[in-house]
C-alpha cells in the first residue's frame, strides 16, 4: 500500500483536521466525535441538516457541510457506520428549534446507529428525525437484505433538503422534499479496480487486469456481477439500463444526470461517459438539463464511476439550482 | 490465562477477567477479522472490534468490578463510545443486554453465564433483525449457547462446559460457509457470499476457544 | 490498462464531446481543431485568455474556460502540445480588439507550438502575447534544459489574469499580472505510482511497491530522485523544503497554499496533506490564508501530489478572490 | 521497395515513394517508438508521429507530385496540422526547410538529396536549439548527413550511399546510450537518461534502415 498517510488509525481526524484547517471560517472539528460543523450553526430558525457515514467517500459527507447543504457530519472509521455517541453528539451541536434532520445512507450498521441515536436524542427533547437514502439499483429489494443502499445520489438528497432547509421549510416539509428526491434517483456503479483501506493495506478483493466488477457498492463490497472489461460504450448500456427501467424515466423527461468518479478514475474518463450518457439518454427522449461530472461519493481510491439519474420536475429543479458553499470549491 | 492476558485481579470477579480476554483477543486479531471481512463484506470487522474494545482495556481497571452489572453496562457504553459499524450496535447491545441480567451481582453462576448470552443474543436479534442462518455471528453464537445451557443443565464442570462450547462454536462458524448471508453487507454479493465463513461467527468461536483456553 | 475508453485516438475528442455537452450554455466543442471555447467569446472589451498544453492533465485547461478565467482552450493529444494550427485557430476565434494572452507551461513542443503560432497569428493582425509559466522547484534551472517546468501553478497564473481581464485591464497589464504571479509561485510534486496513457496500455514507468518519485512532472516523466516510501509528515518535508527555500519566504508572508492530486490519489489523502503543510508553515510563521485542496492539474491517473505555494499581497489576493464560473462546479 | 510500401507510382518521383515509406515506418512503429520514448520522456513520440504521418497518408496522393518543393511543403503543412508535442514543430520544420531546397524541381539529383538533409538539419537546430550531443534526433541525422555528402562526392552509388547512411545512422542513435539528454523532456531526468538511446535518433536510424532496404 502506498499511501499520503502517517498512521492508518490517524486517517480519517488527520484528514479532518486538514479540511478544517482549510476552512478556518466557515468549519469547525471536533476530534473527540469525528465532528465537523458549520461555524455559524445552529441557525434557530431553520432545519439543521447533519449526515453521518463511513469515512472513505469523501467529499461525501464531511466536504458537503456548509451553507445550502449539510450542518453537520459524524464520519465514523472508513467503511465503518459512527458510533451512535457521535451522531447523538452531533445532533445535540445543532439542533434547532425547527428541528434536526439526520441522513442516512440505508446500509446495517448505520441504520442501527442512526436509529439508536434518533432515540437517544429524542430522549433528550431534541426534534429530530431520520430519513434513508436508498439510490443503488445494483442491490434487489428483498425481503431477506436491509433493501438498497445509498449511494452517490445522496448528494440530490442533502443539496435539496438543504436548500429546503435554508427556505425556510419546517422539518416534515424537509423530510418530504428529502423523501421526494430519493425517490426519484437511481444510481448504477462499476469497479475497474477494488480499493485500498488504509487499515487494511492491501485491495479488499482481487480484480484480474481484464475484469470489472458491476453494481458494485461504494464500501469495496465487490458487485454483483463480475465481467471483461468492454469498452466506455458498452459500459455506459450496463449502468444506465437497470437504471432508467427501474423509474422507470420515460420519452420526454427532464433528468440530471451525474457521472461519480469513485476515487481513483481521472475526470477526463468521467467526461467521457457523461457525452455517450448524455447521448444515450438523448437518443430515448430523456433529456439531461443538469450535469455532475467528478467525485461527489467515492470509494477511497478504486478506480470506477457511478451513474445517478434524478427525474426533474419544477421543485426539484429548484432545489438542486440554488446556491451552495461547500468546501468543495474551486477557487 | 494465556500469555497474552493480563494477570488476573484478584479482587475481581472471573468475569472481569473474561471481558478483559475478550477484548484483548480481539485488539490481538484485528488483521485476522479485517480479512475475514474483506472476502464478502468491506473488511473493517476487524478494525472496528479492535477500536471498540482497546477503548475498554485502557479503562477497565477503573470500572466499578463490584456491582458486575455496572460493570458491563460500562462496557458496553464504552465500547459503544467509539466502536462504529454494523458492531457497534451488535455488540454494544450484546453486552448492554447481558449487563442488565448481572444487576446487583457481585459473582457469576452458571445459570448467569447462560442468562447472558441469551439475553445477548435476543438484544442482537432485536437490534439487526438476522435469525439463525442468515449467516452472522447469531449462527456461533446460539449454537454455543444451547450447548453451554445443556451442559449447565447436565452439571458439566466449568472448564468442561466452556471446551465444549468452544468446540460447538467453531463448528458452527465454519458450518456458515455453506450459508448465503442475508443480513449485513456480505448480503449485496447474493450467492457469491456462499463459500466463506461469517467473520463474526468466526470470531465468536476464536473467543470462546480463548476463554475455554485460559480457564 | 482498464480505462473508460472506446479508442485510444477517440479518448481526447470523447471527452471534450463529453465536457461540451455537460456545459451547453457556457462552452462550445470545435472537434476540427480540439478547442473548447466560451460560448459568449470574444469580448471585444476584454482580453482574452488562450491556454494549450497536452491534454491528460484535466481539469486543466478545457475545464477551466469560463467566466473569470480561460476564453479558449487548444488541448493536444495526451501529454502532446497541440499542433501549431490548433494554437493559431484557437487565437483567431477569441481574437478581440484589446487583445489575446497565449498561456504556455514551460515545456520543449508546447514553447515552439506557441512560439510559431504566435508568429502566425501576429503575421494575420492578430494582437497578441505569449507568457510561459515555470513554477516546478523539482527542475533546476540550467543553462542546457529549457528549465523550469509548468505545473499546477499554472491555476494561479489563469486565475489573476483571468480576473485581471475581467477587470479591463489591457494586454500589457495582463502580462504583467501573469509573470508577477508566475514569479511568486513554486510547486513541488511527488508521485506514489506511474501513469498509463491510453495509447501506451501500461504503466510510464516502473516504481516499486514501496517506492516513490520525488520531483515528478505531470507528464509521466520520472523525477529527479527514487526513495523509499516515507509517512505523509515527511513527504511533506520533501514537497515543502525546496519551496520555500526556493523564492523564498520568510516569517509574516502570507500564502496561498494548495495540495493538488495528480489524478489517482482521493480527495482525503489530499486534505490530510493540506493540515501537515499547513500546521508546517505556520511553525514557520508563514500563513496560508487561502487554500485549494483537489485536482487542478493531473497526470492521467497517476497517484500522487503537488504542493504548490504563492507568496501573497493585496493585487495578487484580491485576482484569486475574484469569482469564476468554471466546469469545475459541484452544485 | 519493401512488401509494406504501396506499389510504386510510375509518374511519382522516387521522393515520393521515399516520403510514403517515412510516413508508412512511423505509422507501423507507433508502439515501438512509444516505449522508447517512456523510458525517459513521456511515451507519445510514436503516437505523435504516427498521428502526424497517417494524416500525411491519407492526402499524399493528392498532392501535386510534379513540383516537389510544393509537393514536400504540402507533405510539412499537412503533417503540421495534426502532429503535436516537440516532433510537431521539430519534424514539420525539417520538411518545410527540404521543401524550400527544392522548390520547382520535379527530380532528385544526389546533391538534392544532400541539401534537403542539411537544411532539415539547419531547421531542426533553429527551431528547438539543440545541437549534436544534445541526445536528440540530430544525432543520428547529422552523422547519416555527413556520410551520405561523402559517399555522393565519391561517387557512390545511390543503393550504396543510402545502405551506409543507415549504418552510420544506426552506430550513431545506438552511441546516444551514452548520452545525458540536455534538450527535451528527457533532461528531466538528468543523469538517469543515461543508458537508454533517444528515441527521435532510433526512429531516424529505422527509417534510414527502411529506405536503404527499400533502394
Ligand atoms: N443484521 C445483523 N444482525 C446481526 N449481526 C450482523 C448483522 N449484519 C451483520 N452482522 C454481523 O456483523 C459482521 C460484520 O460486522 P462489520 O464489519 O462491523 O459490519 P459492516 O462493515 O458491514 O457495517 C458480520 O460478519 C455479521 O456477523
Ligand atoms: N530541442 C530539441 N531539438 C530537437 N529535437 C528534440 C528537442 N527536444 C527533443 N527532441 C527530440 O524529440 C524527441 C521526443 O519527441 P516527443 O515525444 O514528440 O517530445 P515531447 O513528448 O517531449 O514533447 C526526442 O527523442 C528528441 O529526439
Ligand atoms: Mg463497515
Ligand atoms: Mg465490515
Ligand atoms: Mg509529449
Ligand atoms: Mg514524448
Amino acid at each position: 500500500m502506498k499511501k499520503f498517510i502517517n498512521d492508518p488509525k490517524a486517517f480519517v481526524p488527520e484528514m479532518l483536521k486538514g479540511l478544517a484547517l482549510a476552512n478556518p471560517d466557515t468549519l469547525t472539528y471536533d476530534p473527540k466525535y469525528n465532528l465537523i460543523v458549520r461555524a455559524d450553526a445552529p441557525d434557530q430558525d431553520k432545519v439543521s441538516i447533519v449526515q453521518g457515514s463511513g469515512s472513505g467517500h469523501e467529499p461525501a459527507h464531511v466536504m458537503v457541510v456548509g451553507k445550502g447543504m449539510l450542518d453537520a457530519a459524524c464520519p465514523g472509521d472508513v467503511f465503518a457506520a459512527p458510533p451512535t455517541d457521535y451522531v447523538v453528539e452531533a445532533a445535540r451541536r445543532v439542533q434547532s428549534e425547527k428541528g434536526v434532520l439526520l441522513l442516512v445512507n440505508n446500509y446495517t450498521g448505520d441504520k442501527m446507529a442512526f436509529e439508536m441515536a434518533e432515540e437517544l436524542a429524542d430522549a433528550e427533547g431534541i426534534k429530530v428525525k431520520t430519513l434513508f437514502i436508498d439510490d443503488d439499483v445494483a442491490v434487489k429489494d428483498s425481503t431477506y437484505t436491509i433493501g438498497r443502499r445509498g449511494v452517490a445520489g445522496n448528494f440530490f438528497v442533502i443539496k435539496a433538503v438543504g436548500a429546503a432547509a435554508e427556505e425556510g421549510a419546517d422539518l416534515d416539509e424537509v423530510v418530504r422534499v428529502g423523501e421526494k428526491v430519493n425517490s426519484v434517483t437511481r444510481t448504477m456503479g462499476v469497479a475497474l479496480t477494488a480499493c485500498t483501506p488504509p487499515s487494511k493495506g492491501s485491495p479488499l478483493f482481487e480484480l484480474g487486469d481484464d475484469e470489472i466488477e458491476v453494481g458494485v457498492g461504494i464500501h469495496g463490497e465487490p458487485g454483483r456481477a463480475r465481467q471483461k472489461i468492454v469498452p466506455a460504450d458498452e459500459i455506459v448500456d450496463l449502468l444506465l439500463e437497470p437504471i432508467v427501467s427501474d423509474l422507470p424515466f420515460s420519452d420526454g423527461d427532464e433528468v440530471a444526470l451525474m457521472v461519480n468518479g469513485l476515487g481513483g478514475t481521472p475526470i477526463s474518463e468521467l467526461y467521457l461517459l457523461y457525452g455517450i450518457a448524455h447521448e444515450k439518454l438523448v437518443a430515448q427522449g430523456i433529456t439531461p438539463v443538469r450535469s455532475y461530472v467528478g467525485e461527489y461519493c467515492t470509494s477511497l481510491d478504486m478506480a470506477g464511476a457511478s451513474i445517478t439519474l434524478v427525474k426533474l420536475d419544477d421543485e426539484v429543479k429548484r432545489l438542486l439550482e440554488a446556491p451552495a458553499e461547500i468546501p468543495m470549491r474551486t477557487f | 490465562m494465556s500469555n497474552d492476558a493480563p494477570p488476573a485481579d484478584t479482587n475481581s470477579s472471573r468475569l472481569v477477567d473474561v471481558v478483559r480476554l475478550i477484548a484483548q483477543t480481539c485488539v490481538d486479531n484485528e488483521a485476522y477479522f479485517c480479512d475475514l471481512d474483506a472476502v464478502a463484506g468491506d473488511g473493517d470487522f476487524g478494525y472496528s472490534l479492535a477500536r471498540g474494545f482497546e477503548t475498554v482495556l485502557a479503562d477497565l481497571d477503573q470500572f466499578d468490578h463490584d456491582d458486575l452489572g455496572a460493570f458491563l453496562q460500562k462496557v458496553a457504553t464504552t465500547m459503544s463510545s467509539r466502536m462504529g459499524g454494523t458492531s457497534g450496535p451488535i455488540w454494544g447491545t450484546a453486552f448492554l443486554r447481558a449487563a442488565i441480567t448481572m444487576k446487583g451481582k457481585s459473582e457469576t453462576t452458571p445459570d448467569d453465564t447462560v442468562a447472558m448470552l441469551r439475553a445477548a443474543i435476543e438484544g442482537i436479534k432485536k437490534r439487526g433483525g438476522a435469525d439463525v442462518g442468515d449467516k452472522t455471528l447469531l449462527d456461533a453464537l446460539v449454537p454455543l449457547t444451547d450447548a453451554v445451557e445443556a451442559d449447565v443443565a447436565a452439571g458439566t464442570d466449568a472448564a468442561g462446559t466452556a471446551r465444549h462450547g468452544a468446540e460447538v462454536a467453531r463448528a458452527a462458524a465454519e458450518a456458515t460457509a455453506s450459508l448465503q448471508a442475508r443480513r449485513g453487507r456480505a448480503s449485496y454479493t447474493g450467492e457469491r457470499s456462499i463459500g466463506s465463513p461469517d467473520p463474526g461467527a468466526i470470531a465468536v468461536a476464536v473467543l470462546a476457544e480463548r476463554v475455554a483456553d485460559a480457564w
